[in-house]
């Protein structure tokens, strides 16, 4: 069950948050963990390793993310070395922000909660600066007697315990999968103590977070241009990875992301953590037998089609914010119609969001992105009627006040009365 | 018949047994070299392949062994042609660059085919099987019947639902 | 490159088109497809071959294809030994009804064109009833000397031309594919003579499609209560499915629906064409050595997301229709708007036919089915909000007569001007 360890003479104490420490026992995957300060991009089209601004590739999203600090600074991720530098310089960090954007960024972390208990989230971030010094390393994901993989972070014991699933029993190869799944989860901060929490009571999908943040009326931040409720989702591999068919056939993160290198005469995982467009080869072809060539295609077909669906998705949505700042601004507009439309607003950008802040541009589950992105596109136009009638109506003052009322179900039916167009002159 | 010359008497009575003792070495190598134990044995980089084909009834009840799929049957020539390639362009690859994941040539792909039909000549006598998909592109799993990565065979759906 | 054929004695005449004929040469290939002749829903939940009226199931579909045939009988297609007794009671069959209908339906059709060229498709179905006596039967698809896989439809040798194809070159597994392409494809009456022709001018995607019909102005009906010129889809499947995994991957019609069975020690190719979900074991099992349940869960769950977005689709264009008619009654409609909402329900209903016309519920190409709908969902509720314009903006007499003039654009904020809303009292 668990994983041979190389024999080795030297010790790791235990939680050893420093890699070079670790480096000494297990030189080669170190020599691979420290690859990771490379920034490639190489065969990746929307992901790779060079922190890129999101904002700059598509302006669309300052306005998609319009008063919240997303707006001001939201950049590709690369590897995990760079996390703490990372975290550190955005400028979505400010005076106000907490410890729990620690949580995922160094293997400092876990002590510290240890130590501080409950405090340690709504503690100011800036006050931990002195104690957090080494970006995601060894110690975040394995244990340092064993070697064997460890869930090191409490936020995804917690998760796990809220779907019933006992860590203990976890197989090796789906802790391939839930290490990575500490962090690549979408998160939120329970609102009482700030701690970090995974949405998953009612299930992993996207419609189960949703109905989780409508139960407890959650939302990050009030649209500046619609006034809507936001929710911003935050990476959700994971959980969109399950939906897929890899997840189906037991395919773990690590299977693509960590393939077996050769070195030597024998192999180890590659801690070179990044795309696997950069290692088809060893991150596919053991199970697809096709070319490389090939293999890139479908990742990239795959992914061009979900983008050029998530574009007009974006389309919608700058159309529906338009719309309701515009009608917002009528004295005339119907509130309640007004409230519906940023209900629309809201529940149609967190659609797109959640496929948009996960990073693999739909390829982690291909059907599922695109079903998403269908129903936001549906929602966004919606929205954008909605405010449209919020106004007409009220403007033109038509012989049925409640015209509107149910868009999708016919409105301009409802507006006219059935058959009695020819009245409203 | 005109007398041999002394001479090549002597090499004669020397080459003969050399030559048979050559022969018989190099059938003997042939052998030892095409017994599963050896080509999964040996090197490092052939055991996914060797141990993934144990539990197919090729291997299991079978005793079908590597070289009935991987080395020509048809003509001798061909047979030792391919051999004594195939055996030194593993033993360079495996010393001097050994690659992350294995894949059959074109050459041994029509190897493979050719033996497939070689035993089931009559499952396939019926239908056409020229110009189309290979045996094994249908028959993805035979023998090394296995999808995963070796490493991570357990069959494992995502723990949470 | 061509098929050996098993040798045999007896002779079969050159084009026979009665399968008892063959039969006594291929007893096997017979009996199975004589199989054909029982109705099973199996495994199946959207396909199978059981008549069931697709309008019973959504009646919706009367909805969207109101002043056209298919708004009164749409059947479950079934086996091909069907075909004569499906096209000949069909109410969709009317005295109007042409020869082109013939086409795919019979082995008797190739020798007809042959014999009256093209005035063969203008000619009234009905005169034809009597020289057509058999369904679909083996010299549809294979040549009478040589056993061999044979193109027999025109129409088909005519579309290769068109895409530079040279039918000769074709390989047996291509074969494999096309001679179900010489049906399973959409199709159109070229206007001039009423030849079937297939739109893949510009390529084999729905896009080419709606490309060339733009270009000849192609319409199929005015929609009755929206008024818009439509296009009626039938069965792509093998474009459809030309986009897909499979397809990339060489797999062709027959290794699915035509499977190899045991017959003895031998195998042959089964002739009971039907759902691969009746068949899972010799139909996918080969390729993909997970378990029946695994694939079935596979197929059904793929279709089942396709399925969610079509019906969110369908109550867009109902919507969108609604919208459309009652704004048109309204003598105020900005003809204009009204036009590009007409063209607007044209290109939705025409993605939304595309995929509900197919006959795989998506599984021949899941991503592209889901980016096709996404894409007719955008448009349908743009539909229906530019009606709502039309006449919104019409009736209310705001300050900017062209309002909404670019829906998708942000109408509302031209209704209003830029900051300019407080001003439309
Ligand atoms: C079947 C292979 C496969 C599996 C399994 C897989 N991924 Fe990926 N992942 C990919 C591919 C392919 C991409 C796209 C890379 C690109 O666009 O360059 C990707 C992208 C990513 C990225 C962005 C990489 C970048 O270059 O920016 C992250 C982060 C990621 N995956 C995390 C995960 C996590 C966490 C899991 C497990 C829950 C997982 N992946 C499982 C194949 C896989
Ligand atoms: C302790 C938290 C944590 C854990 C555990 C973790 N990640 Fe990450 N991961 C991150 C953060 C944070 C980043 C972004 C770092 C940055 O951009 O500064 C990241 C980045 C990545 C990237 C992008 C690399 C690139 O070059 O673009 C990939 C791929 C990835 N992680 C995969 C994985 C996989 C696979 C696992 C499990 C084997 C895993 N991660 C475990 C937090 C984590
Ligand atoms: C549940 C784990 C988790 C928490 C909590 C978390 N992050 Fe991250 N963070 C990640 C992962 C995983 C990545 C890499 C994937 C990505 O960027 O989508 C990442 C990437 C980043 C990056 C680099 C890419 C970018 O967006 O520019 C920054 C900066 C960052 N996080 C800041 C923060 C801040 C600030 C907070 C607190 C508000 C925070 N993180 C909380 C997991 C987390
Ligand atoms: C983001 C998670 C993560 C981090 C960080 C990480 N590892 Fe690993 N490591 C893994 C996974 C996953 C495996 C595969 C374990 C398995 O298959 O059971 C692994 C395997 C190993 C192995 C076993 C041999 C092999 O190559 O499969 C060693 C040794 C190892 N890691 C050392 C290290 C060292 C040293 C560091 C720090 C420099 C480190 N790891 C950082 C996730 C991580
Ligand atoms: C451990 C095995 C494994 C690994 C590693 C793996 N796959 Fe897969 N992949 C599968 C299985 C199993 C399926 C499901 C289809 C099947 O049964 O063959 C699949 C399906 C696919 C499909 C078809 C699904 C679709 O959405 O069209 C593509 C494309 C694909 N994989 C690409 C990749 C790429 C690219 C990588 C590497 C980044 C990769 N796979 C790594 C096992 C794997
Ligand atoms: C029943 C026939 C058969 C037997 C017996 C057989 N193989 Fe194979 N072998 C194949 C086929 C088929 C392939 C895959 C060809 C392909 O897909 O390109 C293959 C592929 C391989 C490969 C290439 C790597 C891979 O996984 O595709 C190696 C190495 C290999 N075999 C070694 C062996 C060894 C060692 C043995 C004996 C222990 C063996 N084979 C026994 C039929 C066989
Ligand atoms: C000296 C080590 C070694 C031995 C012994 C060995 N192999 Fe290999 N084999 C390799 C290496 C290295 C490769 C990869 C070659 C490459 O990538 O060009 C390989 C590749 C293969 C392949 C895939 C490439 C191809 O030819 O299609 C097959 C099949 C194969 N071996 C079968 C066998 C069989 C059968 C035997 C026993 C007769 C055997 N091997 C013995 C090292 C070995
Ligand atoms: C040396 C002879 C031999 C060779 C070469 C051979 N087989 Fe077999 N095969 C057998 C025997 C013997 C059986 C078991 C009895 C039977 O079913 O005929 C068998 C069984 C099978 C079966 C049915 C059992 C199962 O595992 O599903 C299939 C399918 C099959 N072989 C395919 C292949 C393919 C494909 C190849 C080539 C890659 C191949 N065989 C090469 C002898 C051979
Ligand atoms: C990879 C396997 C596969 C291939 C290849 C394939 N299909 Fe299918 N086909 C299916 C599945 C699965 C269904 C869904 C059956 C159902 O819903 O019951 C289906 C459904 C159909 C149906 C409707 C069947 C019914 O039960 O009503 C038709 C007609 C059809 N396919 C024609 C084709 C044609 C023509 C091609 C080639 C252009 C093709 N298929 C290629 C798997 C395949
Ligand atoms: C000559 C035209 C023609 C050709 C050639 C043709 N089909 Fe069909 N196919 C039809 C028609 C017409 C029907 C519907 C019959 C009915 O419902 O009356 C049909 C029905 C089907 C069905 C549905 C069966 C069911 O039980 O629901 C499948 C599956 C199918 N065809 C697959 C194929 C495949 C695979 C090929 C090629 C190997 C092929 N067809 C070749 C015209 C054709
Ligand atoms: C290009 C070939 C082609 C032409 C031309 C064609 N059909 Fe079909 N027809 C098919 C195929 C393939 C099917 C089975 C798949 C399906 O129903 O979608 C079918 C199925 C049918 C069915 C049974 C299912 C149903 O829809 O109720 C009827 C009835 C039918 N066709 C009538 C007609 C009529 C009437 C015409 C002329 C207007 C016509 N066909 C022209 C290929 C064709
Ligand atoms: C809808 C198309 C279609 C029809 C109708 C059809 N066949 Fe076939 N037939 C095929 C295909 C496809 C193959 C596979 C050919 C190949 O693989 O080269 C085939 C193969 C065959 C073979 C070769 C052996 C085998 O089983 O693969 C025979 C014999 C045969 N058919 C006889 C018949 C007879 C007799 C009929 C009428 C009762 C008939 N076919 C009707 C499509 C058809
Ligand atoms: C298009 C896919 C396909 C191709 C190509 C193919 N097969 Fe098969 N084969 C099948 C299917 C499906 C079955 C299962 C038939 C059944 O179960 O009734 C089968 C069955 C068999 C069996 C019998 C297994 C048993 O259970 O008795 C053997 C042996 C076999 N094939 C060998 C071959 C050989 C040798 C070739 C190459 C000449 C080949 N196959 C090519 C699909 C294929
Ligand atoms: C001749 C081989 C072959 C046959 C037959 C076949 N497949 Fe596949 N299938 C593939 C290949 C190749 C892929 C691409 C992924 C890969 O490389 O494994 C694939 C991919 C898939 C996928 C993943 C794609 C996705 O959209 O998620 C599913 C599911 C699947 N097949 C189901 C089926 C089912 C069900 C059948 C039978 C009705 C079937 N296949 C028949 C070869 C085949
Ligand atoms: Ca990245
Ligand atoms: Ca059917």
């Amino acid at each position: 069950q668990k994983a041979p360890t190389p024999p080795t003479t030297a010790t790791i104490p235990a939680g050893e948050p420093d890699p070079a420490v670790w480096g000494k026992v297990y030189p080669d995957q170190y020599a691979s963990y420290l690859k990771q300060k490379e920034m490639t991009k190489g065969n990746s089209k929307y992901g790779g390793s060079v922190p890129e601004s999101h904002l700059k590739e598509a302006p669309v999203q300052v306005k998609l993310f319009a008063g919240y600090p997303f707006s001001e600074d939201y950049n590709e991720e690369r590897g995990h070395v760079w996390a703490l530098e990372d975290v550190t310089k955005t400028q979505r960090v400010g005076p106000k922000t907490i410890s729990s954007c620690w949580n995922c960024k160094s293997p400092n972390v876990p002590p510290l909660i240890e130590k501080m208990g409950d405090s340690f989230w709504s503690t100011p971030f800036d006050q931990l600066k002195d104690q957090i010094k080494h970006p995601i390393a060894c110690a975040d994901c394995h244990d340092a007697q064993t070697n064997a993989l460890k869930i090191t972070r409490v936020t995804l014991l917690d998760a796990l315990k809220t779907r019933g699933v006992d860590p203990a029993k976890l197989s090796r190869q789906e802790m391939r999968t839930m290490v990575c799944a500490q962090c690549h989860v979408e998160y939120y901060f329970r609102p009482e103590d700030k701690r970090v929490t995974y949405p998953w009571k009612y299930g992993l999908k996207m419609d189960d977070a949703e109905k989780l943040y409508e139960e407890i009326n959650f939302k990050d931040w009030d649209h500046k241009e619609s006034g809507a409720p936001m929710l911003k989702a935050q990476h959700p591999d994971y959980e969109l990875f399950s939906t897929g068919v890899h997840a189906a056939n037991g395919v773990a993160c690590a299977d693509c992301h960590m393939p077996y290198i050769k070195q030597g005469t024998s192999k180890i995982s590659s801690h070179q953590i990044q795309s696997p467009l950069n290692s088809l080869s060893q991150s596919c072809q053991t199970c697809h037998k096709q070319s490389e060539q090939y293999l890139k295609d479908q990742v990239i077909g795959t992914q061009d089609q979900v983008f050029k669906t998530k574009v007009s998705l974006e389309k919608a949505l700058s159309d529906a914010i338009d719309a309701i700042n515009t009608a917002s601004k009528n004295p005339n507009a119907k509130a309640e119609m007004m409230t519906q439309a940023r209900t629309l607003h809201r529940k149609s950008q967190w659609r797109w969001d959640y496929i948009s802040a996960e990073n693999s541009m739909g390829f982690h589950s291909p059907k599922e992105a695109l079903r998403v992105l269908g129903e936001g596109i549906d929602l966004a136009r919606q929205a954008q009627l909605t405010a449209n009638l919020a106004v007409g109506t009220a403007a033109g003052g038509t012989a049925n006040p409640d015209a509107g009322k149910t868009p999708g179900a016919g409105t301009s039916v409802d507006a006219a009365g059935p058959g009695a167009a020819p009245k409203q002159q | 018949m005109k007398p041999l010359s002394p001479r090549l008497k002597k090499w004669l009575l020397l080459a003969v047994p050399v030559i048979l003792a050559l022969a018989v070495f190099v059938r003997y190598e042939f052998e030892h070299t095409s017994t599963n134990q050896y080509c999964g044995y040996t090197c490092h980089i052939m055991r996914p392949a060797y141990e993934s084909s144990f539990h197919n009834v090729h291997r299991e009840e079978m005793n079908v062994n590597c070289r009935d799929c991987h080395l020509p049957e048809e003509n001798l020539a061909e047979t030792l042609v391919y051999k004594a390639y195939s055996g030194a362009r593993d033993y360079y690859k495996n010393t001097f660059d050994p690659p992350d994941v294995l894949r059959t040539t074109d050459w041994s792909r029509d190897i493979i085919q050719s033996n497939c039909i070689r035993c089931h000549q009559t499952v396939v006598e019926h239908i056409n099987i020229s110009g189309g998909k290979l045996c094994f592109e249908c028959h993805r799993g035979i023998p090394h019947g296995q999808w995963y990565q070796p490493f991570s065979s357990e069959k494992i759906y995502t723990p949470i639902r």
